[in-house]
């Protein structure tokens, strides 16, 4: 089987072959990993790398909107999506062609501030919309870098969890 | 005795777990979102108090007194936030013949006001940070406020006259900036505190945020305890506490909690209290303002001191005296850290990251204290403080603590959201961090000029998470075809698979 | 430096975590049973070495020392158990070029027999129980071993010359048993530790099992550490320690701590070792065996002193200067309990019960330590012991380390198998127990006129796990009626449901 | 819906009817409790029950043997059935009638030594088989008092775990 993973912003291609006794022969890119893998606990995998036995526990869990997968491991945790645009499972943060991106609310909560205006150019990370929900005003920040393209809401607006406030293109 | 608790979270499992310690009932509230949270399935009792708004559950005065009525509770635990500062609270619990496990109503209402609370601190002969002795009218005129500003000085500090925990609070750099940020210091303090007032404070430069812990009995003992060292703060928000202050001498230590407790004893304090200063860089140290209850931080005094705070604050409301060494409540043994996991994602700004929490490892082993506040299958709710554990770790010596700290945040399991543990694990790794030359305005000077992920992985684990997500993906497929449900069955699948393979 | 760590269970979790701490690189290795085994999860590389039965995998020298070669490592810690007091082992490491992480392979050689080691101990000055000086021929008559029988005295006691943690130690009240007696303790000592000889000793009336844990540096430094009481022992096994020993104080701690190193000096010894003494009624203390390596009970002598055991034993094969002060390492800063949790059925005489790990919440907060060895979708397999997990809880003082351990064992979830967490909540509420009046007979005696179950419930508390099971099955009904699958799918369907109902 | 329940040693009726919102309205032997019930995590339940709101963590996992459940609360662990032996789930532990009840191995081992002869009377928890296994001599005991109606193994017998060993009538 071979899967198209988008992961932390970049495409790989994994195509896995079991061979026995949970051992998998794993492409990567063109690239031959022999993995030992073991189910523990509902979303971990054990994995052993090679003839070192490089060892590490990565736990695959769904995130926090529809097809991206949260992928952790050494105490980082990173986005991944499998196969993701192609089967158009992409949900609420999908922003359309691969040039666009989109800021989404990620909880309830009042649009305090917006930072920018149609047609700014802004860079990665920078703010772009403030949002007060839990308390505390939160900064929302721009995924990539580009240009505004719309803004969906102003100062006041009551926004719901994965509503989209802002395109960049 | 029968302890109704008016928090939730981790602090409400932390007062139960000393409750159970001290075989006393513990009676949890919970509003609608919290019907599965860990403090009711921890709780003797369980009471439901209302909709998830904490203004229509935890706030509400009269729904938490009719609670305890109900089931019998003749004491109440605030916790800290929520109602744990609120004269008001302490004084219907007194009315009702409810025991309010905190100072008397008097002292909330005196020290809970910065600004009287400063006036205290002056009589009692102990320096404050200079300012405004009185918050501004509700309709203080624009020409009043810039001049005001210019009395004080800048660079200066907004601060609301209550509430605690960096809210309502705005750094001020230059004239222009003053306006704009007294609204939104007000707006935020109104609807974190319900009283929008604001006063003015100088900035202190390169301060460091040092407090003392102090326990009051009603016997007139004043204890204070070794500092904490609170200076790791984004946006005036403490995220990383520790005891002892690497910045403070037995010397010092002794000078400063003598200022707390001479400050506490002037106005007859009782049970918990925090005194917080400033400490600038000629070791001269300002009355802050003090904080009426228990402290988030108050673990890593509880780790070099041997002294269980939660469980100090029940006995002293029972009458009992104060036995506490206080040569050792100065002495700490070792030093503690502690890192606030919030659920708030450090690579969206810090963005809360509410959801449904799937799988929970917290740290373990050896000088490592876990208060959790939540569990499997919980979802975070976006009506509260995102805190979801306190990560607590202890060394013989600081270097000690900080390996601990670091190997304990790479074992920690938080699985559906995100966390700000990966962020705990870069600013370990900081070398300002690990000499521990930093001040309160250290974090934001950091944070402000970085751009990269607190998630990078080297290039190696980045390959394996990505061989993950594919075996991941290639067993869920072979386990659907195979008719196998979700992982849970097939664990179970293996596990019979395994006992014939032994029976063979 | 690169460690392999010939162990598996919660040891290899503790000394993983030392590695992590001071960052250095750790190898784990596994038998078939252990492919997903916790160890191997968190080690940074992990070997295959064979099939479950530990003769063909954890003990077999070649296996181990190949895979530390395979991936580089040039250092072995042992652990406990196994290989870690085999000199042959600890040879072999050292004509591989690797670091054997424990003392030298004569010092094992001579500590562990208990017979040489009782002659060590006479040399040095330290009273030993009365007892054969050889063990037993292996082809001893009946005759010959009849008049030793007599020559020590009853009750006695028969003990391997190999090994320790109570296997192969049997009591004996007369003569007629002392056969029968002989012939199990072979039998069980040739299984355990690949020999059979064994050895008699006086039995003492009433006695303390206390023993003191002691590292010995590369530069002549012997430090001894404040004593660890093991009296708690059910069939010799120990199940419970502490750290200070109630019956201890501050004279007699000096005089065994001293008498313990007086033997390690006089042999040479280096890293980390422990003395076992037998305390009678009188306070006259006997020298009983050398355990050359780490023990079980390690993390009660790290909660009160702070330091450290298995760093030190890293730091000490480094060539690194003992530089901890003595005073402090016998003066015990607060108590510390340890519960050895394992996979036992107490209802059924303590019968293993291993088997799938379907949960795990193991106790947290204030005081508590968890050194677990297990993790959920883990089968705890029939090869090896069953302990999974060890419970510390400190306190300030001895009853506030019961009160500690008490709320941590109602805390701690084992879900699918049977533990002995209901026993040790049942201990803790003994009274000789809380008064600390017991010695090493007590346990044994107690439960041999026990017949109650250990897990009795309130009538209450019965009702609701009657009612639980019904909403359960009920649930699990209407749940597939529903089409929804296992509870992780409902919990999911909620959590959408949730979301919805969060827009609307 | 109505179980019924075998829980420690005991038959419970439970009849379960669903009100509203997480509630339930259950009859325990023909007493009612009202009982607010929510799932927490994959085997937990939380309860409260009544006008007091009484709150038991309460976890329901399979057991060892098949048809068996473990349920576990205020740091107990009881067994329990439901509707068990009525519907024939019962596995390896099932002796047979109700007067009938078997000593079975928890896991593979070796038979030591045999403590009673076919025919004798027992006590309840009174040792009857001692099998060596996970490195110690495990003395098995009767799960009721009885009489032994038949032995199955011999000292020396190798046993797979869930072997009937023993049968107590």
């Amino acid at each position: 089987m071979t899967f198209e993973i988008d992961i932390n912003g970049r495409t790989r291609t994994v195509a896995i072959e079991k061979t026995v006794g949970g051992k998998y022969r794993v492409s990567l890119d063109g690239q031959l990993h022999e993995i030992n893998a073991a189910r523990v606990g509902v979303y971990g995998l054990s994995l052993l790398d090679g003839q070192a036995g490089i060892s590490r526990e990565v736990q695959v869990t769904p995130g926090t909107t529809r097809g991206e997968l949260l992928v952790s491991l050494s105490g980082r945790t990173i986005a991944a999506t499998v196969n993701g645009r192609r089967t158009g499972r992409a949900g609420v943060d999908a922003g359309g062609g691969d040039g666009e991106q989109t800021v989404v609310a990620p909880m309830p909560g009042r649009v305090v501030r917006v930072l920018v205006a149609a047609g700014d150019e802004v860079a990665v990370r920078q703010g772009v919309v403030v949002v007060e929900a839990m308390k505390m005003e939160n900064e929302l920040r721009a995924p990539r870098a580009g240009k505004v393209k719309e803004i969906n809401v102003t100062p006041g607006t009551l926004v719901e969890a994965g509503r989209v406030l802002l395109v960049i293109e | 005795m029968k302890i109704l608790i008016a928090n939730r979270g981790e602090i409400a499992v932390r007062i139960i777990r000393a409750c159970r310690e001290m075989e006393i009932p513990a009676v949890a509230v919970y509003s609608d979102c919290d019907r599965d949270a860990r403090h009711v399935r921890e709780a003797d009792q369980a009471v439901h108090i209302g909709p998830s708004p904490a203004a229509q559950s935890y706030l509400r005065i009269e729904g938490i007194i009719e609670a305890a009525r109900r089931t019998g509770a003749d004491a109440i635990h605030p916790g800290y936030g929520f109602l744990a500062e609120n004269a008001v609270f302490a004084r219907a619990c007194r009315d009702a013949g409810l025991t309010f496990i905190g100072p008397s109503p008097e002292a909330i209402g005196l020290m809970g006001s910065k600004t009287a609370a400063r006036e205290a601190a002056i009589r009692a002969g102990v320096p404050v940070v200079p300012g405004l002795e009185q918050p501004f009218a509700a309709d203080a005129s624009a020409a009043e406020i810039a001049a005001a500003g210019a009395g004080v000085g800048y660079p200066l500090v907004v601060k609301a006259v209550a509430g605690g925990g960096g809210k309502g609070m705005r750094t001020v750099e230059k004239p222009e900036e003053l306006l704009p940020a007294i609204r939104t210091a007000r707006s935020e303090a109104g609807s974190a505190f319900g009283d929008s007032a604001v006063y003015l404070e100088r900035r202190i430069i390169n301060p460091r945020h040092i407090e003392i812990q102090l326990l009051g009995d009603h016997h007139g003992t004043v204890i204070p305890f070794v500092e904490r060292e609170c200076s790791i703060q984004r946006r005036h928000q403490k995220v990383v506490e520790e005891s002892p202050s690497i910045a403070v001498d037995p010397g010092l230590r002794r000078r400063i909690a003598a200022a707390a407790a001479s400050v506490a004893r002037s106005v007859g304090y009782t049970n918990a209290g925090t005194i917080e200063f400033l400490l600038d860089e000629s070791g001269a140290f300002y009355f802050l303002e003090m904080n009426t209850r228990l402290q988030v931080e108050h673990p890593v005094t509880e780790m070099v001191t041997s002294v269980d705070l939660v469980q100090w604050q029940i006995r002293i409301v029972r009458g009992e005296r104060l036995d506490i060494d206080p040569e050792r409540a100065l002495s700490p043994h070792g030093h503690a850290i502690e890192c606030r996991i919030y659920a708030e994602d450090p690579d969206l700004g810090f963005m809360p990251s509410p959801g449904l929490v799937r799988g929970l490892r917290p740290a373990s082993g050896p000088g490592i204290r876990d208060d959790g506040g939540v569990g499997v299958g919980y979802t975070v709710p976006v009506f509260y403080d995102s805190l979801i554990a306190k990560l607590v770790a202890w060394g013989g010596s600081r270097p000690e603590a900080v390996s601990r700290m670091r190997r304990a945040l790479r074992e920690y399991q938080v699985l559906g959201i995100r966390t700000t543990i990966p962020f705990f694990l870069w600013l370990m790794r900081q070398p300002e961090y690990s000499a521990g030359e930093y001040d309160t305005t250290y974090l934001d000077r950091l944070l402000a000029s970085r751009r990269e992920s607190f998630n990078e992985l080297d290039a190696d684990d980045e390959d394996l998470a990505a061989i993950a997500a594919g075996l991941d993906a290639y067993l869920r497929a072979s386990a659907a075809a195979a008719g196998q449900g979700t992982p849970e069955s097939a664990a179970l699948w293996k596990h019979a698979a395994r006992r014939e393979a032994l029976r063979g």
